[in-house]
């Protein structure tokens, strides 16, 4: 084997150099580290400091503090279990959705490209304004279009922001991000192959078996992509929350909470930035654990 | 019969009533779905009391907001300057994201190199330090460096946005393009550049199109960095679009307009570029 | 032009213990057209792509001429390669498709555009030159992979299977042609198939690949005639050869009925041996064989007799060869006669003798001339 | 495979660029500065007054003084988000910035701002005199003004005359929160709620007109240190429970409908539409319930802040200009602030704007309330606003000794913000009936213990 190993490391390999393989990534990882580490890096820093701007004080060294101080925080737990409940049942709910919309698109019908245009849009409004066209003209609970109708059909009003925040705020989401997973998955029923789906109904599967057996596992990796892209966007989701309750139990998320305790108000940088380490070190063990071990994204491909 | 010429849309054994009836549910869902927009336009053409009142779908439509809302006076934000800076942020941002992203896929999905598992992870996880949190050492080295209120800040923030999710889908297409076709221009003396300039990019083009409206639609819509960082020069169509928002009187249909003016090169595209899209996005399986 | 040698070429894949291609030591001569054969996972591809610079060598080393070309980069080969599925670059067409090498080495537009009109018309593309693949028929296709190649004007050409995705016809017309033009070109050629007729019809030589391991490397004949092992025999020839491991007691025997050799056999008393010998070599009709018609394959000019017979107290099935027309039905009992060339293997597979064989003792005289006017063959080897 | 287009990739490149580098010549031709003539960078609250001084700068300022003002208009949460870290940080971006009374004394006693009293008394055309002191007062530390008021409000109870009277009921000038519940309580029927009250989370939102009950009702959310510091979270306090409960029975018993979702403009579009009877909230809203295109116009009368133990209960809000310390030229910053906030725009504002006198920048000068065409078209609100701003107790709000004087609705300790933010959040739930007032009151006491540790 002397051989084998002497080959392996012979420098004139174009295949054991590398760097030239790296060569073409090194733009995109050189521009991530200093864009975002270098931030990141300095937020590390600011959380073992004191540091306010109102009133100013001079930044000071406290070592592990302000990390005691959250782990005693039990807002900051509600905050997470917020985040984790907006979140997931935002991803969930429009993932479903939004298979439901592509599936039912997947067929040709008359006007298919106008309800496909209109399903789409809400996809391209400002979180802002999303927010706020949503609280004071749908969900008001005297002026909200939802109530009117509710009105008219004999029902009471309700005051859906303040009755039921977390619904409210996971609705525009919703709303926003349905249309997403639909061009997704839209996308992942055309890339099925005709042929299965033929021998399928050859076979005698019903619609309903074909869907569930064929088409579903198809769908899968899309499926997963939609949660992986959603899951990240959805989990920095500030806008809507801050224009529709402005926080409070059930809708004040991480980002947030965050906000509140740095620039929303608290000021307490060092504090907030240890809050947002925690949130990163966290994200990334969830989603290692999400991305390795349950999703077929990042496993299953075999193309060394 | 004429229809039978053209063609029948139903499957053999089809019901035409259960056809029918999906039909009109996929209808009914988009109607549903596109409401909210459509409420909003139709506020945009309110006076402002009302539009802050009970829901009116008949009243006397004016478009003496979008007249507000566009002669602003000097000195302060014009439209036409968010939207000038937006477009050069949005263009630029896109652009260089697709000029690291291309070359990183080409390196995680054509020649993958040792444990691009872990770089591709490394992209997502920039991903989750809350932008919240971001601003507070983003705004002191931008102001360290005299950046603040610069297109430059954007740019380099926006590109920083997106290049996960360009790199991400780049290489899930990428990976889709046959590899013999990358082996026969290795063969046939392409460098990395000629690959990429004649067989890769015109290969997924329908999928970097795809990439690049999703980086102009985040990028468009961006509001917290944007309003944070660039309040006095440079500031995009966002914090112009916030501006109409007062704590002292009523706004909707002021915002109404701004919004409708301000989501329409975006909706456009969107709508224009929908079956791009997912033809983009359907490339192959989404690995 | 150029020679190539592979030289002790070794490949594993990352995380397979058994190397893909081991220590493969092959000479390809100037000018010759060499097959790769072999079953899926034979290595043959792997060895092709070695050649090419697509798979890096984990030992040995590749030479082309007098150059070591193991750490050169693909580009940097001088080759051409065709692949299986032509790999045609879809949003070229049919002209920048073959000019694109050209351009890639920076050669003028007009020396390309007359490059590739002259293959273009070698290749009777000329009428397709603006077209994009897509618009091109399986056998288009194939041919505009071949310019592309052709093009190139490189040492060596590769062909990774560049046929099996035309249809049966097609693909018997293309080999002909195929080989007529790479004996015009004269360039050395490397040749990958998994169809045995293939590389038997169109190789000088041909090498026989199983799992990673070369088998042997001669002209068809002596790979068809004088097999270096079971594999190989068992590979080359279609039907196939009929191998049955017999006992190696004297007389042999075979379902009950005792062999006559020309020659004695070397074999350990009581050892597994295989013996093999091809359809032509059985008979139908009268004999001490006794089977059972399982299938019978009437390819108009001759029959193949697919038969079930008890050998060992088990059952086997021998093919045989007859000439048509053949009267017998599925489920007749039909007797058999061997008479011909057979070869005796070791236990390990290796070829132990090649000698004549009949269950009739009068059959042997003959044959055993037969047997000596072979050898001679092999030194036809050699291209014209 | 997919049908290779060779034209989009090279297309939309190009279109790009092309589209890259016209705006890019278009943005810095435009946004390139003119070297001579001098540009101040204001930022400001995206309220009509504002966008009012907006529009009339380029005409009434820049022409006679050569200085552009370039404004960065912003909605309030941004706005203090941004200027507050970017005077605090010691940033240089804005030469003017548009801060509140919660800020100016803080921010001017850390030594952020420059002191205005210097530029101001000597400044004829600005008339130091003229402002009404209690703004002057709640926007300085140890007698240096540090903001100079451009637009100022109290709180006071609006309700509908003509609502009274069909119910038989006579609303006092100087009631009490008592008699306000009462006549809420008696006149709200399904079609009309009895009173507007904020609710919605946010110190300046229920946390303003909250934190005037509270002071009325004998509580305060810290005791204070000799030194004047805060000692001890007082949400705990019986008084502080009553003050709430009172709050929150009135608005769940009599009050708007999605209470815990409104706040000014929710409960101005509710009191216009004749949805509330009454409407305890900033004084500049009389002017828009009194102008032109109303629909309550004229139906209106005003009353002062309800109280209870103390003799006064109004708050004092007040928009005010302000230099950051490192602005680079204060004196060109000053002659801005003297114009906008000086006595002349008032009046050359009144035959301008849009609203006409009524939607001038209110309660900062006694000048104002002498202005005829003033007097005249806010003849309905003027007298009491002016009673109210003159009556706001914002150097004894409470019955007790508190930390962060002047102020009323508000504590001017830099912890407040956040506090009152977090705690209006579980009082607001409390009010949608989420949360029940003894676990807000724990969780309030939690984080405004926390706050000054």
């Amino acid at each position: 084997m002397t051989s084998v190993t002497a080959a392996r490391t012979s420098p004139a390999d174009p295949f054991s150099r590398p760097w030239r393989r790296r060569l073409p990534l090194l733009p995109a990882l050189l521009f991530a580290i200093v864009v975002t580490q270098v931030p990141f890096l300095l937020s590390v820093y600011y959380s073992f400091t004191e540091w306010s701007i109102n009133p100013p004080t001079p930044r000071h060294f406290i070592g592990l503090d302000n990390y005691q101080t959250l782990v005693s925080d039990p807002f900051f737990r509600e905050a997470a279990w917020t985040s984790v409940l907006m979140t997931v049942s935002t991803v969930l709910i429009s993932l479903g959705l939004g298979t439901l919309l592509a599936v039912l698109l997947d067929r040709h019908f008359f006007g298919q490209g106008i309800v496909r245009t209109l399903l789409i849009t809400p996809f391209l409004i400002m979180p802002v304004v999303a927010g706020l066209i949503w609280k004071n003209q749908m969900f008001s609970g005297l002026y909200g279009v939802l109530n009117w109708v509710l009105e008219r059909l004999g029902f009471n009003s309700i005051e859906f922001v303040s009755q039921y925040p977390l619904a409210s705020i996971v609705t525009v989401l919703v709303w926003q991000w349905t249309p997403f997973m639909m061009l997704i998955m839209l996308a992942g029923l055309q890339s099925q192959s005709t042929d299965v789906l033929e021998a399928a109904k050859v076979d005698g599967a019903s619609v309903f078996g074909t869907f569930r057996q064929l088409t579903l596992p198809h769908l899968r990796r899309y499926m997963e992509l939609c949660a992986l892209l959603g899951t990240i966007y959805v989990v920095q989701v500030f806008d809507q929350v801050d224009v529709m309750t402005g926080g409070g139990p059930d809708s004040t998320n991480i980002p947030y909470f965050v906000y509140e305790r740095s620039i929303g108000g608290g000021w307490d940088f060092g504090l907030a930035s240890a809050y947002s380490i925690v949130v990163v070190l966290v994200s990334i063990v969830v989603a290692t654990v999400a991305l390795r071990v349950l999703s077929r994204l990042l496993t299953d491909e075999a193309r060394a | 019969m004429i229809r039978r010429r053209l063609g029948t849309r139903l499957g053999v054994g089809e019901r035409r009533s259960a056809h029918v009836a999906l039909a009109l549910t996929a209808w009914l869902l988009a109607l549903i779905f596109f409401f909210p927009v459509f409420w909003m336009v139709l506020s945009s053409f309110k006076e402002e009391q009302d539009a802050n009142t009970s829901p009116k779908l008949f009243f006397s439509p004016t478009l003496d907001r979008y007249r507000d809302v566009t002669s602003n006076p000097e000195g302060t934000l014009a439209f036409g300057d968010a939207a000038t800076n937006s477009a050069i942020v949005v263009l630029l941002s896109t652009l260089i994201v697709l000029a690291l992203a291309i070359p990183a896929a080409y390196a995680l999905a054509i020649r993958p190199v040792p444990k691009w598992r872990d770089v591709l992870f490394f992209f997502i996880s920039t991903k989750f330090l809350p932008i919240v949190a971001s601003i507070l050492p983003i705004w002191v080295l931008a102001n360290h460096f005299e950046k603040l209120n610069t297109l430059t800040v954007l740019v380099v923030l926006y590109t920083a946005i997106n290049l996960p999710l360009a790199v991400w889908m780049l290489r899930s297409f990428f990976v889709e393009i046959p590899r013999e076709l990358i082996e026969a221009a290795d063969i046939d003396g392409a460098k990395l550049r000629g690959q990429l300039t004649s067989i890769i990019l015109p290969i997924a083009a329908p999928g970097i199109a795809a990439t690049a409206l999703l980086c102009v639609i985040f990028a468009w819509n961006e509001y917290f960095y944007a309003v944070q960082l660039n309040p006095i020069e440079g500031s995009t169509v966002p914090m112009w679009v916030t501006t109409n928002i007062s704590t002292r009187g009523d706004f909707l249909a002021k915002l109404s307009a701004a919004s409708v003016l301000a989501c329409i090169p975006v909706v456009l595209a969107g709508w224009l570029a929908q079956k791009r899209m997912i033809r983009g996005l359907s490339m192959g399986a989404i690995k | 032009m150029a020679s190539v040698h592979y030289e002790l070429a070794t490949r594993f894949y990352p995380g397979t213990p058994r190397p893909a291609v081991n220590e493969l030591d092959l000479d390809i001569d100037d000018g010759e057209l060499l097959v790769l054969v072999g079953p899926s996972g034979s290595g043959k591809t792997t060895a092709l792509r070695m050649l090419a610079g697509l798979e890096p060598l984990d030992g040995g080393r590749v030479r082309i001429g007098n150059r070591d070309v193991s750490s050169v980069h693909p580009r940097d080969r001088d080759i051409a390669m065709v692949f299986q599925n032509y790999a045609l670059y879809p949003q070229l067409n049919v002209a920048q498709n073959m000019g694109f090498a050209l351009k890639q080495r920076g050669v003028p537009k007009a020396e390309r555009m007359q490059r590739v009109r002259d293959v273009a018309k070698l290749l009777d593309l000329e009428a397709f030159l603006d077209r994009k693949p897509r618009n091109l028929s399986g056998g288009q296709r194939q041919r505009v992979a071949m310019g592309r190649a052709i093009v190139r004007r490189p040492q060596v050409y590769l062909m990774d299977e560049p046929l099996s995705n035309l249809d049966a016809k097609l693909r018997v017309q293309t080999r002909a042609e195929l080989a007529e033009l790479q004996a015009r070109l004269g360039v050395t050629t490397v040749y990958v198939t998994h169809d045995q007729v293939e590389a038997m019809t169109m190789g000088h030589r041909v090498a026989v690949l199983r799992d990673g391991e070369l088998q042997q490397c001669d002209i068809p004949s002596t790979l068809y005639h004088v097999p270096a092992n079971v594999f190989v025999a068992g590979f080359i020839g279609s039907p196939a050869m009929n191998q049955l491991p017999v006992a190696a007691i004297m007389p042999l025997r075979i379902a009950g009925a005792e062999l006559h050799l020309s020659d004695p056999v070397d074999a350990d008393e009581g050892d597994r041996i295989v013996v093999g010998f091809r359809p032509e070599a059985l008979r139908v009709g009268t004999g001490p064989i006794s089977g059972r018609i399982r299938a019978v394959e009437d390819l108009g000019s001759e029959v193949f007799v697919h038969t079930v017979i008890e050998h060992e107290l088990e059952t086997a099935t021998l093919v045989a060869k007859t000439a048509a027309p053949f009267a017998g039905q599925i489920g007749d009992n039909v007797s058999l006669a061997l008479s011909g060339t057979m070869h005796v293997f070791e236990p390990e597979g290796a070829r132990l003798a090649t000698v004549t064989a009949s269950t009739e003792a009068r059959d042997l005289s003959g044959a055993f001339v037969q047997l000596l006017d072979r050898p001679d063959r092999a030194e036809r080897g050699k291209p014209a | 495979m997919q049908r290779p287009r060779l034209g989009v990739g090279r297309v939309a490149v190009a279109f790009l660029v092309a589209a890259a580098l016209v705006a890019a010549l278009a943005g810095t031709a435009s946004s390139r500065p003119d070297a001579k003539t001098k540009t101040i960078r204001v930022a400001i609250v995206g309220n009509p007054q504002m966008e009012d001084i907006a529009k009339l700068t380029p005409s009434l300022f820049t022409r006679k003084t050569g200085i552009k003002v370039k404004y960065s208009i912003l909605e309030e949460g941004k706005l203090r988000e941004i200027v507050t870290r970017d005077v605090g940080a010691g940033g240089r971006q804005f030469d003017v910035v548009m801060i509140g009374p919660y800020e100016a004394p803080q921010f001017g006693s850390s030594g952020l701002l420059k002191n205005l009293t210097p530029y101001a008394k000597p400044d004829a055309s600005y008339r130091y005199r003229d402002v009404l002191p209690a703004v002057r007062n709640a926007l300085s530390a140890k007698g240096r003004m540090y903001a100079s008021p451009f637009y100022a409000e109290s709180s006071f109870v609006m309700y509908r005359k003509d609502v009274m009277r069909a119910n038989r009921v006579i609303v006092p000038a100087r009631p009490t929160w008592a008699q306000i519940a009462a006549i809420a309580r008696k006149i709200d029927s399904d079609r009309m709620a009895g009173i507007c009250l904020r609710g919605k989370p946010g110190w300046g939102d229920l946390g303003a007109s909250f934190t005037t009950v509270l002071n009325t009702f004998g509580g305060t959310w810290w005791s204070a240190k000799s030194n004047g510091k805060p000692d001890k979270a007082q949400v705990d306090k019986p008084e502080f429970k009553q003050a709430l409960e009172f709050y929150v029975d009135l608005v769940k018993d009599a009050g708007e409908k999605d209470a815990a979702n409104a706040s000014f403009n929710e409960c101005l579009a509710q009191y216009r539409d004749g949805r509330v009877a009454m409407w305890y909230d900033a004084t500049v809203a009389a002017g828009i319930l009194e102008a032109k295109d109303s629909r309550v116009k004229g139906k209106n009368a005003y009353a002062l802040a309800p109280i209870r133990k103390t003799k006064a209960s109004g708050w004092l809000w007040t928009w005010a200009l302000a230099i950051p310390r490192k602005a680079p030229d204060p004196a060109t910053a000053w002659k801005y602030i003297s114009w906008a906030t000086g006595p002349s725009y008032i009046k050359a504002a009144g035959t301008r704007i849009s609203g006409g006198w009524a939607a001038i920048p209110p309660g900062t000068r006694f000048s104002t309330y002498r202005i005829p065409q003033y007097k005249a078209a806010a003849k309905a609100f003027a007298a009491r606003t002016l009673a109210a701003m003159k009556a706001a107790p914002i150097n004894n709000p409470g019955t007790t000794k508190r930390p962060g004087l002047p102020g009323v609705q508000y504590v001017g300790i830099p912890e407040f913000q956040d506090v009152g933010n977090r705690c209006t959040e579980q009082f607001s739930s409390v009010i949608a009936g989420r949360t029940s007032i003894d676990s807000a009151l724990r969780a309030c006491q939690r984080i405004a213990s926390l706050a000054i540790q």
